[in-house]
């Protein structure tokens, strides 16, 4: 299941559904990412988050199938927000559950990785009344390439 | 009214790009071996901000909605992306 | 926050306790452990839950503190259940919350993964009419030793 | 009713080998430089069930809710435990 919205997400409700994904599944382990105060800039107030539409969803689709080549996933659930947040707004969910809790937390936080690096997303964030377009960083470049 | 015609590519822009050359989509035509890369700076050549599009800052490129290199040919009917690096996450 | 209990804990309740931790707070890694179908055993329909009072949370304490010192932790909330448990019941929730994706993964990870080796726990597996007291894998000492 | 005097070493037992040997606690009299290991070897030589303490299996060690070598001397007072290797989680 994979969602890019402007409205708000419950992790409770993916929750519930990867804990009724079978009998075999042992472990679930998610990652909700919430808009902070300091990123680039400090003093966060908000964001504004823009993404191309149909390649988003299509990539993040990939990075499932890589998760699945890789790891047990028994379910995947995610959710990326766009459009204007405020402060310690939810952004993103990564669900997966699996039978085993090492390929739950690897295939999570592999999508996790990925998705930052690879998914058509853009932050922008707001101070009062700047703007500023989020760079990429190379942290998160050589996260993404860890996995390889 | 001008229709695109079947021999278009449709060109998109996204976040600092599409902001800073104030433009979403425009149309131009295909031409027989023009990689993605060459359309890039072709399209620098206008000058202004467009210039920064000659290798000033990394742009990234897709062609129908994969990320591609720039030696990537162009058809007719072809999506292509210029964008920033992404941020999302 | 620690808590060894016979009762059902809910998900939903610790991640909201997180995501107040702060303004600070980017990233939010959860992991729940379910009972499942199969075990050392096929076919388990439950699990009885043993621990030794006192021992158990010091030691989830300890544990707690080395992700600490070791990520930047601005909370977490482990609760493991006790007693008799079905089949898909929820055995243990790991929830940790920091400013930063990566140390939130870690830290989460390695307290399950540490918990299991280190924390005075023993499962016995139930199939039918038969008992299994569970055996200690080493692979889980191995994923545990992998934080050295 | 004997009381717990100064002098007296609580043991537990927990999961397996708590079923299998039928105890829950005892108490021992501490005894100068007697270790966790001899303590174990000792009640070993009770036989029966008792037997698997001395080496057929792996049993664990905690002193006072810390899990500990074999060579940890005992005071009085102190709560000792052994269990088979823990598997919760």
């Amino acid at each position: 299941m994979i969602r890019v919205q402007q409205q708000d997400f419950d992790p409770a409700e993916e929750y519930r559904a990867l804990r009724n994904s079978g009998s075999g599944t042992g472990a679930i382990a998610t990652f909700t990412g919430l808009v902070r105060d300091s990123g680039d800039l400090s003093g966060v107030t908000g964001l504004f988050l823009e993404h191309y539409p149909g390649m988003t969803e299509q990539v993040i689709e990939g990075l499932v199938l890589e998760a699945s080549r890789r790891w047990d996933v028994r379910d995947a659930r995610i959710i990326h927000r766009v459009g204007s947040l405020a402060l310690a707004d939810q952004i993103v969910f990564v669900g997966v559950c699996s039978a085993h809790r090492g390929d739950a937390f690897a295939a999570c936080e592999f999508i996790m990785d990925a998705l930052k690096t690879s998914a058509p997303f853009w932050k922008k964030e707001i101070t009062g009344d700047t703007e500023h377009w989020v760079e990429q960083k190379a942290a998160d470049l050589d996260r993404t390439q860890s996995w390889d | 009214m001008t229709m695109a015609t079947d021999n278009s590519i449709t060109v998109k822009f996204f976040a600092r790009l599409r902001e800073e050359l104030d433009t979403t989509t425009l149309t131009v035509e295909a031409q027989p071996g023009l990689t993605a890369g060459q359309l890039l700076r072709s399209l620098a050549t206008k000058g202004g901000s467009w210039a920064q599009l000659d290798g000033e800052q990394p742009v990234m490129i897709a062609v129908n909605q994969v990320m591609t290199k720039p030696d990537r040919a162009l058809q007719p009917g072809d999506e292509v992306a210029f964008f920033p690096p992404v941020t999302g996450g």
